[in-house]
C-alpha cells in the first residue's frame, strides 16, 4: 500500500505540472446551450412517433432537421474549439442517493465535440441518403423515430459528464439498435439478429455495470472530471481496484465495439437497412466503445491506476483487427465484408488507445467515420439498384452506375491508404505510436502489433481489392435491372467521398495539427508522443505492402485473373462469363483448414450459441423450473401430502388429494373407536371409560406421584 | 391399633353388619341378570346406607333417604322398567359380555386403588367419634333457610325443570314430530 | 371406629357404581348405578360430618341436596330412556350409535 | 337482610321463568312466550348494569364486591361479566330457536323456560362461592341441557345425544361431588374463601389433591375438554341446534365460571398442582379438537370438534401460568377475553348454520358447496365467522389468539412457550378446517341435487337474521375495536387481586 | 386543508375512504352495476386525489419525520395505539398503492371476470386498498399486523372466485387440481404461516420492551425503534424474534425459497388481482424489512445480512432461469417478479443508505412496471383467451399499440436506463459494491457480480418474450380473428404508468427527493452512518 501512495503522490505531481499547460474558454452561450444538441434529436424521435405519420414526408423531414441542427450546432462548436478552445462542463442534479449526486449533464470539450459533428455531419448526410433508399417501406415513419433516437442516443452518450449518463446513452444506443436491426420484424432471422446484438451488448453492460460501480464508488463519484481530480489529489481508493475497474470497463467498450471476441453481433447487424449500417458502423455505436477509453484516457494512460490494461488494449485490439481482417476475405456478402473491414479498423483504434496514441485513434475514428459511412451508403446503393447483397450477384457494375462507382473506388482508396486519401494519414499515425510505443518499452505485445498493424493494412487492401474487382468489374451475374441511385442518394455520396479525401489532411504530422489541438483540448493532460513529422521509413514500408496487395487482389479477382482457367474443373476458356467470378468466388484458396475456420468465423458463434445461449435457454432453465416445482415447490407440496394437517389444507381445496389423509385419521380415530368397541359395545360407555381412565391417569399423574 | 383392637370395638361390628350387605347389594345391583332383582338391591343397598346415617346418628338425612329413595325414586324404576318392557325373567345380556366387563372391573378397581392410597395416606386411623346423640332436625332447617337458602331455592327450580322438561320428553305426543335431519 | 373405613366403603361403592355404568347395557340400570355412586357420596359426605363433628352439619345439608339432586337425576333420566324407548322399542344403550367418529 | 340490590338479576330471571311457563300455558301463540323471555332477559340485564355502574350511579350504594350468606353468594365484577355473558348467549339462543322451533312442530313454551332456566343457573353458579351453591346452580345448568338436548323427541339422533350427554353428565356430576366430599372431609369446609385458606399441614394431603382433581375435572365435562370432551360432536349433532348454540356457549361459560372460580378462588395455594392438570387438560383438548375436526364432514361435528379445541385454547393461558406461577391476573384476564369473543362468534357461527341447514336440509358440508351462488348473503356470513373462529384480522377472532399468545409467552417459561407453540401449530391446523368451509361455501360448484332457484327464493326468517346481525356486527366491531372485551375482562379479573395472587 | 392533514385525519381518511365505498357497495343492488363502478371509481379517485394532496402539503425538509400522523389509544391493556403518519419512506408506497387501486377499477370497467359480479369483486378491492395503505402508514406492530392480514381474505376470494379453472398438475404428489383453488390455498397458507410467526416475533418484542428504557411495554414502532437503536433486543433472543419477522416478511416479498406461491397465484388471479399482488402487496414483505426488522433489530440485521444478500442473489438468477423455461406468459412476469424482488432485497440486505433508496425507488419501480406488465398480460390473454407465448406471435402487426405497450414495459423491467426500472437494479449493485461496514465486502461483491450476470439472463428472457410475442408473422387464427387494439378504458389505466415509468426514470428524484434524507437518517441511527 505504502508503494501505492508513493505512486499517487509521483502521478499527482506529474499531472500538476501538465495542468498548466491547458489553455481554453468555457465556450459561453454555445457550450451553454450545447445540451440541445442531445435533447432535440430525443424529442425528434418521439415527435415522430407520435406525429410522424401526419408532418410532411412522413417524419424524415424532422428526422433530418434535427441531425442537421445537430450537424451545424456541431461545426459551431468545432470552429469555435478551433479558435480558442472549449472545457465547459454542466450539470442538473436529479436525485441524490446517500452522498451519491446523480445528475444529467453535457460537457462540452473536444472529445465531446468531435463526436458531435461525426454524429451531425455523418448522420445527416445518412439521414438524407435514407429516405431515397428507405423510400415505400412500410414503416418508414417508424423507422425515421427509430433512428433518430439512435442518433439521439449516442449523442446523450458523448454528452455525459458522469457514468449514470453515459450508461443511460449507452443502452438507448443498444436498444434502439435492436429496433432497427430488427426492422423486418416479420422474418425471424433479423429479430434474432437483433436479439443477439443486444445480449452480446449486455453481457458487456453488465461489465461495464460493474467497472462504472467500482470506480465510481472507489473515487466516490460518478463525475468523470471529479473522478481524475480526486485521482491527482491521491484521494481515492482507486489505484486498489483501478485494474478491475479498468478491465471491466473496457469489456464493456469491447461489446460496444465489437471487438473479438465480442464481434460476434455486429455481422448479423448488417440485417437491418443499410442507412443504419452505415450510421452505426460510421459514426455511432461501435465507436462509442473507442470514445469510451477515449474518455478515460486520463484513467488509462496512468499504470499506476490502470495497471497493466493498456497492454491488454493492445492485444485485444491488435487480434481483432487481424482475425476480423481475414474474416473480410471469404464474404460474399458484401456489407458483410464491410462489417468484417469495421470492426478490424475498429482494432486499429483500440490498439492505438492502447499503445498511448489518443490522438492517433481518435484521429481514425475521425476519417473512418467518413469513408466506412462512404462504403456502406455506396455499397447500399448498389444493393438498392441489384437488389441483393451478394457479389455473386454483381460484377461489371461501373458502368452501371458509375457516381457509386468513383465514390466507391475513393472510399476503398482511402480505407487501404493510399496517399493522399484521408485513411492514409490516420493509419500512418497509429502504426508510427506503434512502432515509437515498441521502441520505447520493447515487449513482446508492442512489436506484435507493429507486425499486426501492417499485415492488417495488407489484408486490407487484399479484400477490398476483391470486392471492388468483384463488384465493379467483370460482367453482370444478377438478375435485377441495374441503375444509378437517384440524386438524393448519390450527393450524398459525393459529399462523403469528399470529407473521405481532405479529412487526412487535418493532422499531418509537423504541417497541421489542428485535430491534435481539437481532441486534446480537455480537462485533463493527455500524455502521448507528439511526432514533429511523418514516419517515412514506416511509410516506405507500408505503402508497398499496400500497393503489392491490391495488385495480388486484382490478378486473383480482377477481369484479367488467370486462375479461372486452373481453378474450375480443367474446362478451357469456352466457360462463360457468368460461372467465372463465380467459380472464383468459390474456388479460391481453398486452403484445408484456413477456409473452413474463416467460413465458420472460427466456430465461435457456434461456441456461443452452442456453450453458452442453447444451454441457458434450454437445459439449465429448464432444470430450474423442474427444480422449482419438484424440489423447492416439494416442500409445501409434501408436507401438504404427508403431514395430516397441511394434507388438510391442500384438501380444503381438493378432496380427492386429501382422502388419503382423512383414511388415515378416519383409521386412527377408527381404530381407537374399534380397540374401545371391543370392550364397551355401547359407545356411551366408550365414553365413560375414556373420561374415567382419563381421571385415574390425571390422578396417577398428579396426586400419586 | 391392631386389627384385634378394632374387632374388640362393638360399633365396628354394628358397622360391619350394615356395610357388608350395603355394599354386596350394591355389587348386586350392576351385576344382576334380573333386571327387577338388580332394582330390589338397590332399594336395599340405599336402606343399608339409610341405616348407616342412623348409627351416625344423622337421623333426618336417613329417613329421608328411605322416605325419597325407598319411596318414590324405586318406583320410578319400577314404572321405567314396566314401560321399557325389560325382561322380567333372568336374561344374560342385562350386562356386557366378560371381554367388556374385565375392563371395566379393572377400571373401577384402580379408581378405588386411587382413592383407597389417599384415604389411607390422609386418615390413617384417625377414629371417628361415635355421636352421643342424634342431629336435630331443627338446626339443619335453619341453616337450610338461613345459610343456605339460594341453592334450597335454585334446587326447586332444578326439580321443577326436570319436572316439566321430564313430561314434555316423556308424553307421547298427539302427533311426534317428523324426523329432521 | 376409624374413619377410613367409612370412606372405603364410599370409594368401594363408587367404583361399583362406575362399573355399573360401564356395564350394564339396560338404560335404567345404568341409571340404577349413577344411584349407587351419588349415595356412595352421601356415605362420604355423612361420615365427615360426624367425623368433624361439624357444627354446622354441612355435610348433612350437602347429603340431602344430594339426594334431592339424585332425584331429579333419576326423573330427566328415566324421562329420556322412556323418548328413546318410545322411538327405538329398546332402551339398550349400545345400540346408540347412529353418529360416528 | 338481604341485599336484594344484589340478587335482583336472579330474582327477575326467576319471575321470567316462571311467567314463560304462565304465558306457554295461557296463550295459543306459543311465540309469546319467547317474546316474555326476551323482554325477563332485558329487565334482568339492567340490575346488572346497575350493579357495575353503582359507584357512578347516584343513590346507588355500596360498590363491588357485595357479599350475601357469609361469603357463600358473592356479587363482584367477574361474576357481572359472566351474568352478561349468559344473558347474551340466552338471548341469541332464544332468537334462533323461535323460527326454528316453529318450523317443526316442537313444545315451545317449555323449551324457552328450561333454556332461561339454565341460564338462570349460570347467573348462580358465577356468583357462588361454596360447592353446594356452585353445584346446583351447575345442576339447573346441566339438567335442562340433558332435556333440551332430546327435544327433537322424533329424531333418535336427538334421543341418543340427551343419553348420552346425560349419562355422561351424570358420571361427571358424580365425579365432582365424589371431589368435593373428599376436600369437605380433609379441610372440614366447602366454602371457598375458608378452603383459600387452608392450612399449609392439609395443602400435600393426598386427599386434598385428589378432592381438588376430581373437582377440576368434574368441570371438564361441562366445558367439553379432555378428558370429559367426548360427548360434544355427537351433542351438537343430535340435539336441535339452537340448544348445541347454547350448549356450545352458554353450558360451555358456566363450565368456565366453575373452573376459574374454583382454581381461583378455592385452589390458590395449590396452583402448582392443579395448573399443570390443566396445562395439560389444554394441550390435549386443542389437539384433539382441532386434528380430529379436520376429518369431519358434518359441520356440526366439526363445531364440536373445535368447541374442544376452543375449550383448549381458554384454558392454556392460566394453565400456564398456574403452572409456572406466574402473574394469573394476566391469564385470566386473557382467558375471560377468549371467553367473551368466543362466545359472540361461536353463537353468529352456529347462527348462520342454522340459516343455512334450514334451507338445504343438510348440515353436511358437502350439500352447502357453492352457497354463495345462490345466497351470498348467508355465504359471506359464513366467512365472517367460521373465518373469525379461525382468528383471522379483522374478524373478532384475531384477539382471542391474539390474547391467548400474549398471556402465554407473558408467562415467559418453558410451560408458556410450549404450550404457546402447540397453541400456534394448532391454530394452523384449526385454519386448514375452517378454510375448508368457507372454501366449500364460495368456491365449490353447486351439486345437482341443490334446486338453486328454490334456496334463492327462501330467506332467513326474522329472529334469526336478528341475532345474525347482532353477532355480525359484533364480530366485527370487537375485531376492530378489541378494547371494548379488553375493558370488561380487566374488569372482571380485578377479583384476582381481591383474592390477593 | 393542512389543518385537515396535520390533524391526522386526512391520512386516516385515505386508509378508511375505501372502506367506506365498500360498505356503501354493499348496500347497492347487484344489479345497478353502473351505480357499484361510479361508486368504486369516486372512492378511489377521491383517495387518490386526497394522496396526491398529501404529497403537494408533504414537508419534503424533514422527511425523516413521522407527518400528518394520529396516536389514539386502541387497545389500553397492551398499549397498542392506532398511530399513523407518514415519512419518506412511506410516502410513495401509500401514492403507489392509492393509484394501483385507481387504474385497477379504470381498467375494470369493461374487463369483468367470471362469474360475473362487480359488486363483490370492488367490495374485495376497496377492502385491499384499506388494508395495503393502512399496513403503509401503521406505526404500531399490531395495527400493522392487523392491516398486514386484512389483505390476506379479499386477495384469498379473488383468486378463488374469478382465478382460473384451468387444471394445475401438482408435480412430487400428482394430484390434479383446479388451478384458482390451488393458487389461492397455497396463498393463503404460505402468507398466514409467516405472518403467525411474524406475529410472535412482534409479542416476544413487547415484552421485552418492558426491560428496557422506563419499563412500559409497547408495540409502538417508533418507540421500538428507538429502542432497538440503543442496542436492545440482541443475542439469542434478537435472533429468534428476527428470524420470526423473516418468516413473515420474506414470505410475502416473496424471497427464495418461499416464493413458490407467487407464480401460482399471479398466473390464477384475476388481471385486477395479479397487478394488485404484484404492484403492491409484495411491497408489504419489503417494506416491513424497512420499517420494522432493520430499525427494531439493527443488530440482528447485521447479522443475516448476508443470508438474506446470499437469498436474494439466488432468487435473482433463479427468477431468471424459471423464466426462460416459461411459455405462459404471465407465469414468465411472475417469476420475472421473483427476480426483480430479488434486486431490492439485495439493496436492503446491503444495509447501506444507497442500498435501501434502491430498494425503495425498486420496489416503486416494479410496481408500476411489473403493474402494467399484468394489465398487458391480462388484455391479451383477453383477446387471445390463450397465454401460451408460442400460441402468439406478430403482436406489433396485430395490435401495434398493444406491442409497443409491451415492449416498453418488457425493456423497463428489464432495467433499461432511462426508465424507472433501471435505478433499482444499478443503485442495489452500486451499494453492494461497498455493504455496511463490518458485513463481509468480499461476500456482497461476489453478490454485486452474480447479480450483474442476473441482469443479462433479465434481458436475455424479456427479449425472448418480445420475439414469441410481438415480432414475427401473425399466424392465420389470429390474422381471422380481427383482434381489436389498445381501447380507451386501457389507455386510460396505462398511460399514468407509462408517464410515471419514463418520468421517474428521467427524474428519479421523484422518489429519490422523498427517501433520501429519511433512509440515511434511518441507517445512521441503526447502524451508526453508512
Amino acid at each position: 500500500m505504502p508503494a501505492v501512495v508513493a505512486e499517487l503522490s509521483r502521478v499527482a505531481v506529474f499531472l500538476q505540472e501538465n495542468v498548466e499547460q491547458i489553455d481554453a474558454g468555457d465556450g459561453g452561450w454555445l457550450a451553454a446551450y450545447a445540451w440541445l444538441i442531445p435533447v432535440v434529436p430525443m424529442i425528434v424521435a418521439f415527435l415522430i412517433l407520435f406525429f410522424g405519420k401526419y408532418s410532411p414526408w412522413k417524419g424524415w423531414g424532422m428526422a433530418t432537421a434535427a441531425l442537421g441542427f445537430v450537424a451545424v450546432y456541431g461545426t459551431a462548436l468545432a470552429v469555435a474549439n478551433l479558435r480558442d478552445g472549449i472545457i465547459a462542463e454542466f450539470s442538473v442534479n436529479i436525485g441524490d442517493v446517500g452522498t451519491f449526486a446523480i445528475e444529467w449533464g453535457w460537457v462540452v470539450d473536444g472529445l465531446s465535440i468531435l463526436m458531435f459533428f461525426l454524429v451531425g455531419v455523418v448522420g445527416f448526410l445518412v439521414f438524407v441518403y435514407a429516405n431515397g433508399y428507405m423510400k415505400g417501406d412500410a414503416r418508414y415513419t417508424w423507422f425515421f423515430a427509430s433512428f433518430t433516437l439512435f442518433a439521439g442516443g449516442m449523442l446523450v452518450l458523448v454528452s455525459a459528464p458522469n457514468f449514470i449518463q453515459l450508461i443511460v446513452g449507452w443502452e438507448l444506443v443498444g436498444v434502439s439498435s435492436y429496433l432497427l436491426i430488427g426492422h423486418y420484424w416479420e422474418d425471424m432471422d433479423n429479430i434474432d439478429a437483433a436479439n443477439k446484438a443486444f445480449m452480446t451488448n449486455k453481457v458487456a453492460d453488465a461489465a461495464l455495470f460493474i467497472g462504472a460501480v467500482i470506480m465510481s464508488l472507489s473515487a466516490g463519484t460518478f463525475q468523470f472530471s471529479e473522478i481524475f481530480t480526486r485521482m491527482i489529489d491521491g484521494q481515492t481508493v482507486l489505484a486498489q481496484f483501478g485494474f478491475w475497474a479498468g478491465l471491466a470497463i473496457f469489456i464493456g467498450a469491447m461489446g460496444k465495439s465489437a471487438q473479438f471476441p465480442f464481434h460476434v453481433w455486429l455481422p448479423d447487424a448488417m440485417a437491418g437497412p443499410t442507412p443504419v449500417s452505415a450510421l452505426m458502423h460510421a459514426a455511432t455505436m461501435v465507436t462509442a466503445g473507442v470514445y469510451l477509453i477515449a474518455r478515460l484516457f486520463p484513467f488509462y494512460q496512468l499504470p499506476e491506476f490502470s495497471g497493466s490494461m493498456r497492454t491488454i488494449i493492445v492485444v485485444v485490439g491488435a487480434v481483432t483487427l487481424l482475425f476480423m481482417g481475414l474474416l473480410a476475405i471469404v464474404q460474399d456478402d458484401i456489407k458483410r465484408v464491410l462489417a468484417y473491414s469495421t470492426v478490424s479498423q475498429l482494432g486499429y483504434m483500440v490498439a492505438a488507445l492502447g499503445v498511448g496514441a489518443y490522438t492517433a485513434g481518435l484521429f481514425h475514428l475521425f476519417t473512418h467515420a467518413f469513408f466506412k459511412a462512404l462504403l456502406f451508403l455506396a455499397a447500399g446503393s448498389i444493393i438498392h439498384a441489384v437488389h441483393s447483397n451478394n457479389m455473386s450477384d454483381m460484377g461489371g457494375l461501373r458502368k452501371y452506375m458509375p457516381v457509386t462507382f468513383w465514390t466507391f473506388l475513393i472510399g476503398t482508396a482511402a480505407l487501404v491508404g493510399i496517399f493522399p486519401f484521408a485513411g492514409f494519414w490516420s493509419k500512418d499515425e497509429i502504426i508510427a505510436s506503434a512502432y515509437f510505443n515498441a521502441s520505447n518499452n520493447p515487449e513482446f505485445a508492442a512489436w506484435f502489433m507493429v507486425v499486426l498493424s501492417i499485415v492488417g493494412a495488407f489484408i486490407t487492401a487484399f479484400y477490398m481489392a476483391r470486392v471492388v474487382s468483384l463488384t465493379f468489374f467483370g460482367t453482370y451475374l444478377g438478375d435485377a435491372k441495374p441503375h444509378e441511385s437517384p440524386a438524393i442518394m448519390t450527393v450524398p455520396l459525393v459529399a462523403l467521398a469528399a470529407a473521405a479525401t481532405t479529412a487526412g489532411l487535418l493532422n499531418i504530422p509537423g504541417l497541421t495539427e489542428v485535430f491534435t489541438e481539437w481532441v486534446t483540448t480537455r480537462a485533463f493532460p493527455i500524455v502521448e508522443h507528439h511526432f514533429t513529422e511523418p514516419e517515412y521509413f514506416l511509410i516506405a514500408i507500408v505503402t508497398p505492402v499496400v500497393l503489392l496487395s491490391l495488385f495480388i487482389g486484382w490478378r486473383l479477382f480482377g477481369p484479367s485473373s488467370e486462375l479461372h482457367y486452373t481453378s474450375t474443373s480443367g474446362e478451357a476458356a469456352d466457360v462463360s462469363a457468368p460461372e467465372r467470378s463465380v467459380a472464383v468466388e468459390r474456388d479460391t484458396f481453398r486452403i484445408p483448414v484456413l477456409y473452413p475456420l474463416l467460413e465458420n468465423k472460427y466456430y465461435i458463434d457456434d461456441l456461443y450459441m452452442n456453450g453458452i445461449v442453447r444451454p441457458t435457454m434450454g437445459p439449465i432453465a429448464d432444470a430450474t423450473l423442474w427444480v422449482d416445482m419438484n424440489v423447492v415447490d416439494a416442500v409445501p407440496n409434501l408436507t401438504a401430502g404427508v403431514a395430516k394437517h397441511a394434507a388438510a389444507a391442500v384438501g380444503v381445496i381438493d378432496d380427492n388429494a386429501v382422502d388419503g389423509v382423512y383414511n388415515v385419521a378416519g383409521a386412527t380415530t377408527g381404530a381407537i373407536g374399534g380397540f374401545l368397541r371391543q370392550f364397551f359395545p355401547g359407545r356411551v360407555q366408550q365414553y365413560v371409560a375414556l373420561s374415567f381412565a382419563g381421571v385415574v391417569i390425571f390422578a396417577a399423574l398428579f396426586v400419586i406421584f | 391399633m391392631t386389627i384385634g383392637d378394632w374387632l374388640t370395638e362393638a360399633a365396628n361390628w354394628v358397622f360391619l353388619f350394615l356395610a357388608v350387605p350395603t355394599f354386596v347389594a350394591s355389587l348386586m345391583v350392576v351385576s344382576s341378570k334380573n333386571v327387577v332383582r338388580a332394582v330390589l338391591y338397590l332399594v336395599i343397598a340405599l336402606g343399608g346406607s339409610a341405616a348407616l346415617f342412623l348409627m351416625l346418628g344423622s337421623e333426618f338425612v336417613g329417613w329421608t333417604i328411605v322416605l325419597v329413595y325407598i319411596g318414590a325414586v324405586i318406583i320410578l324404576f319400577l314404572i321405567g322398567i314396566m314401560i321399557t318392557r325389560a325382561p322380567l325373567t333372568k336374561s344374560v345380556d342385562l350386562s356386557h359380555p366378560i371381554s367388556a366387563r374385565a375392563p371395566a372391573a379393572l377400571l373401577s378397581v384402580l379408581l378405588f386403588g386411587v382413592m383407597a392410597w389417599a384415604v389411607v395416606q390422609s386418615f390413617g386411623l384417625e377414629t371417628i367419634p361415635f355421636p352421643d346423640e342424634a342431629t336435630s332436625t331443627g338446626e339443619i332447617g335453619v341453616s337450610i333457610f338461613t345459610l343456605w337458602v339460594v341453592p334450597f331455592e335454585v334446587m326447586s327450580f332444578v326439580l321443577l325443570a326436570a319436572l316439566i322438561g321430564g313430561i314434555a320428553l316423556a308424553r307421547r305426543d298427539e302427533a311426534p314430530a317428523e324426523r329432521q335431519p | 371406629m376409624t374413619i377410613i373405613q367409612w370412606i372405603l366403603l364410599g370409594s368401594a361403592m363408587f367404583s361399583v357404581g362406575l362399573y355399573g355404568v360401564l356395564t350394564r347395557r339396560n338404560a335404567v340400570l345404568v341409571l340404577a348405578s349413577v344411584e349407587i355412586m351419588l349415595s356412595a357420596v352421601n356415605i362420604n359426605l355423612v361420615a365427615f360430618d360426624t367425623y368433624l363433628a361439624d357444627p354446622a352439619f354441612t355435610g348433612q345439608i350437602f347429603a340431602l341436596f344430594v339426594i334431592a339432586l339424585a332425584a331429579a337425576e333419576v326423573g330427566i333420566g328415566i324421562a329420556i330412556v322412556l323418548m328413546i324407548f318410545r322411538n327405538r322399542h329398546s332402551a339398550d344403550v349400545d345400540e346408540l350409535d347412529l353418529m360416528r367418529y | 337482610m338481604i341485599d336484594y340490590h344484589a340478587v335482583l338479576p336472579e330474582i327477575i330471571l326467576a319471575i321470567t321463568v316462571l311467567a314463560v311457563l304462565a304465558t306457554d300455558l295461557v296463550t295459543k301463540d306459543k311465540y309469546y312466550a319467547a317474546v316474555v323471555g326476551m323482554v325477563g332477559l332485558f329487565a334482568t340485564m339492567i340490575p346488572v348494569l346497575t350493579l357495575a355502574l353503582c359507584d357512578d350511579l347516584a343513590g346507588c350504594s355500596g360498590g363491588l364486591p357485595r357479599e350475601l350468606f357469609g361469603g357463600s353468594y358473592v356479587v363482584d365484577q367477574y361474576a357481572l361479566v359472566l351474568k352478561a355473558v349468559f344473558i347474551f348467549a340466552a338471548f341469541i339462543a332464544l332468537l334462533l330457536a323461535v323460527s326454528y322451533l316453529e318450523s317443526d312442530r316442537y313444545y315451545e313454551g317449555e323449551f324457552y323456560f328450561l333454556l332461561l332456566a339454565a341460564a338462570l343457573g349460570g347467573m348462580v353458579m358465577s356468583s357462588s362461592r361454596d360447592f353446594l351453591t356452585l353445584i346446583v346452580g351447575l345442576e339447573l345448568v346441566s339438567g335442562p341441557g340433558f332435556l333440551l338436548a332430546g327435544w327433537r323427541k322424533g329424531d333418535e339422533r336427538s334421543n341418543e345425544a340427551a343419553l348420552k350427554f346425560f349419562i355422561i353428565g351424570v358420571t361427571g356430576l358424580a365425579l365432582l361431588l365424589m371431589g368435593v366430599s373428599l376436600l369437605y372431609g380433609i379441610t372440614g369446609t366447602q366454602l371457598f374463601a375458608d378452603l383459600a385458606n387452608t392450612p399449609e399441614a392439609i395443602l400435600d394431603e393426598p386427599v386434598f389433591a385428589l378432592g381438588v382433581l376430581f373437582v377440576l375435572l368434574g368441570f371438564t365435562f361441562k366445558v367439553s375438554a379432555v378428558p370429559f370432551h367426548v360427548w360434544t360432536p355427537d351433542v351438537y349433532e343430535g340435539a336441535p341446534t339452537p340448544v348445541s348454540a347454547w350448549l356450545s356457549v352458554g353450558s360451555k361459560a358456566a363450565g368456565f365460571v366453575g373452573l376459574l372460580t374454583v382454581s381461583y378462588l378455592a385452589f390458590p395455594q395449590v396452583s402448582y398442582l392443579w395448573g399443570p392438570a390443566l396445562w395439560l387438560a389444554a394441550i390435549l383438548s386443542m389437539t384433539v379438537g382441532n386434528f380430529v375436526a379436520i376429518q369431519q364432514t358434518n359441520v356440526l361435528r366439526l363445531l364440536g370438534y373445535s368447541s374442544i379445541g376452543h375449550a383448549g385454547f381458554i384454558l392454556a393461558p392460566f394453565g400456564a401460568a398456574a403452572a409456572a406461577g406466574a402473574d394469573l391476573q394476566q391469564a385470566f384476564a386473557a382467558s375471560v377475553t377468549y371467553l367473551i369473543i368466543y362466545a359472540v362468534m361461536n353463537l353468529g357461527a352456529f347462527g348462520v348454520v342454522i340459516a343455512v341447514g334450514t334451507r338445504v336440509k343438510s348440515y353436511e358440508l358437502a350439500d352447502w358447496a357453492g352457497m354463495y351462488r345462490w345466497s351470498a348473503g348467508l355465504a359471506i356470513l359464513v366467512g365472517a365467522f367460521f373465518l373469525s373462529l379461525a382468528g383471522i384480522p379483522p374478524l373478532a377472532g384475531w384477539f382471542a389468539k391474539l390474547a391467548m399468545f400474549s398471556a402465554t409467552i407473558g408467562v415467559g417459561d418453558a410451560w408458556g412457550y410450549s404450550i404457546a407453540v402447540v397453541a400456534a401449530v394448532n391454530a394452523v391446523v384449526a385454519l386448514v378446517y375452517y378454510t375448508k368451509v368457507v372454501k366449500t361455501a364460495f368456491f365449490d360448484p353447486v351439486p345437482e341435487t341443490v334446486d338453486v332457484a328454490a334456496l334463492e327464493a327462501m330467506d332467513v326468517a326474522p329472529p334469526t337474521q336478528l341475532a345474525l346481525g347482532i353477532t355480525g356486527v359484533l364480530v366485527l366491531v370487537l375485531g376492530v375495536f378489541p378494547g371494548l372485551v379488553t375493558t370488561l375482562a380487566e374488569f372482571s379479573s380485578e377479583v384476582v387481586t381481591a383474592v390477593g395472587l | 386543508m393542512q389543518e385537515f392533514f396535520d390533524s391526522g385525519w386526512g391520512l386516516s381518511l385515505i386508509v378508511f375512504l375505501p372502506l367506506v365505498g365498500a360498505l356503501v357497495l354493499a348496500l347497492i343492488p347487484r344489479r345497478f352495476e353502473a351505480g357499484i363502478k361510479w361508486t368504486a371509481l369516486i372512492t378511489t379517485g377521491v383517495t387518490l386525489v386526497l394522496a396526491g394532496i398529501m404529497v403537494l402539503l408533504f414537508d419534503y425538509s424533514a422527511t425523516a419525520e413521522f407527518q400528518f400522523g394520529a396516536d389514539l389509544s386502541w387497545i389500553e391493556t397492551i398499549n397498542a395505539n392506532f398511530h399513523i403518519g407518514v415519512d419518506g419512506i412511506s410516502l410513495p408506497m401509500v401514492v403507489l398503492s392509492t393509484l394501483i387501486m385507481f387504474l385497477s377499477v379504470i381498467y375494470s370497467w369493461d374487463h369483468w371476470p367470471e362469474p360475473h359480479n362487480p359488486k363483490l369483486l370492488m367490495m374485495l378491492a376497496m377492502l385491499l386498498a384499506t388494508g395495503m395503505t393502512g399496513t403503509f402508514v401503521a406505526l404500531d406492530l399490531i395495527l400493522f399486523f392487523v392491516f398486514f392480514e386484512v389483505v390476506l381474505l379479499p386477495m384469498y376470494f379473488m383468486i378463488g372466485i374469478w382465478g382460473d379453472t384451468g387444471i394445475r398438475k401438482v408435480p412430487v404428489v400428482n394430484w390434479e387440481i383446479e388451478m384458482r383453488l390451488y393458487a389461492s390455498i397455497k396463498f393463503f397458507l404460505f402468507t398466514l404461516a409467516g405472518s403467525a410467526f411474524m406475529l410472535l416475533g412482534f409479542l416476544a418484542l413487547y415484552f421485552a420492551s418492558g426491560d428496557y428504557g422506563e419499563g412500559i411495554r409497547t408495540f409502538d414502532i417508533v418507540e421500538l425503534s428507538a429502542l432497538g437503536a440503543t442496542g436492545a433486543f440482541v443475542g439469542t433472543f434478537g435472533f429468534w424474534v428476527f428470524a420470526a419477522l423473516f418468516a413473515g416478511f420474506a414470505v410475502k416479498v416473496p424471497m427464495w425459497p418461499l416464493h413458490t406461491w407467487l407464480p401460482d397465484a399471479h398466473t390464477a388471479a384475476p388481471t385486477i388481482g395479479s397487478v394488485i399482488l404484484a404492484a403492491v402487496l409484495l411491497k408489504l414483505g419489503t417494506y416491513g424489512f424497512i420499517r420494522i426488522a432493520l430499525p427494531i433489530l439493527p443488530g440482528e440485521a447485521r447479522n443475516w445480512a448476508w443470508f438474506i444478500g446470499v437469498l436474494a442473489v439466488i432468487g435473482i438468477i433463479y427468477g431468471s432461469l424459471a423464466c426462460l423455461a416459461q411459455s405462459d406468459v404471465k407465469r414468465l412476469i411472475a417469476y420475472s417478479s421473483v427476480g426483480h424482488m430479488g434486486f431490492v432485497m439485495l439493496g436492503i440486505a446491503t444495509l447501506t443508505a444507497i442500498g435501501i433508496n434502491a430498494a425503495i425507488i425498486g420496489m416503486v419501480a416494479h410496481g408500476l412496471i411489473t403493474g402494467l406488465l399484468f394489465f398487458v398480460a391480462g388484455s391479451m390473454a383477453h383477446r387471445y383467451h390463450t397465454r401460451e407465448m408460442p400460441r402468439m406471435g406478430g403482436q406489433m402487426t396485430l395490435m401495434p399499440r398493444m406491442g409497443v405497450v409491451l415492449g416498453l414495459a418488457a425493456m423497463a423491467s428489464l432495467g433499461l436506463p432511462a426508465l424507472a426500472g433501471f435505478w433499482g437494479e444499478f443503485m442495489s449493485l452500486l451499494a453492494s459494491f461497498n455493504p455496511l461496514p463490518g458485513l463481509s465486502t468480499s461476500l456482497f461483491r461476489t453478490l454485486m457480480v452474480t447479480a450483474a450476470v442476473g441482469t443479462v439472463l433479465t434481458a436475455g428472457y424479456m427479449l425472448w418474450m418480445l420475439r414469441s410475442v410481438n415480432f414475427g408473422k401473425p399466424s392465420g387464427e389470429w390474422v381471422s380473428a380481427q383482434l381489436k387494439d389498445v381501447g380507451t378504458y386501457e389507455w386510460i389505466a396505462w398511460a399514468p404508468l407509462v408517464l410515471l415509468i419514463i418520468a421517474i426514470g428521467l427524474y428519479p428524484k421523484i422518489v429519490f427527493g422523498a427517501t433520501n434524507d429519511a433512509v440515511i437518517n434511518l441507517v445512521t441511527s441503526a447502524f451508526g452512518g453508512g
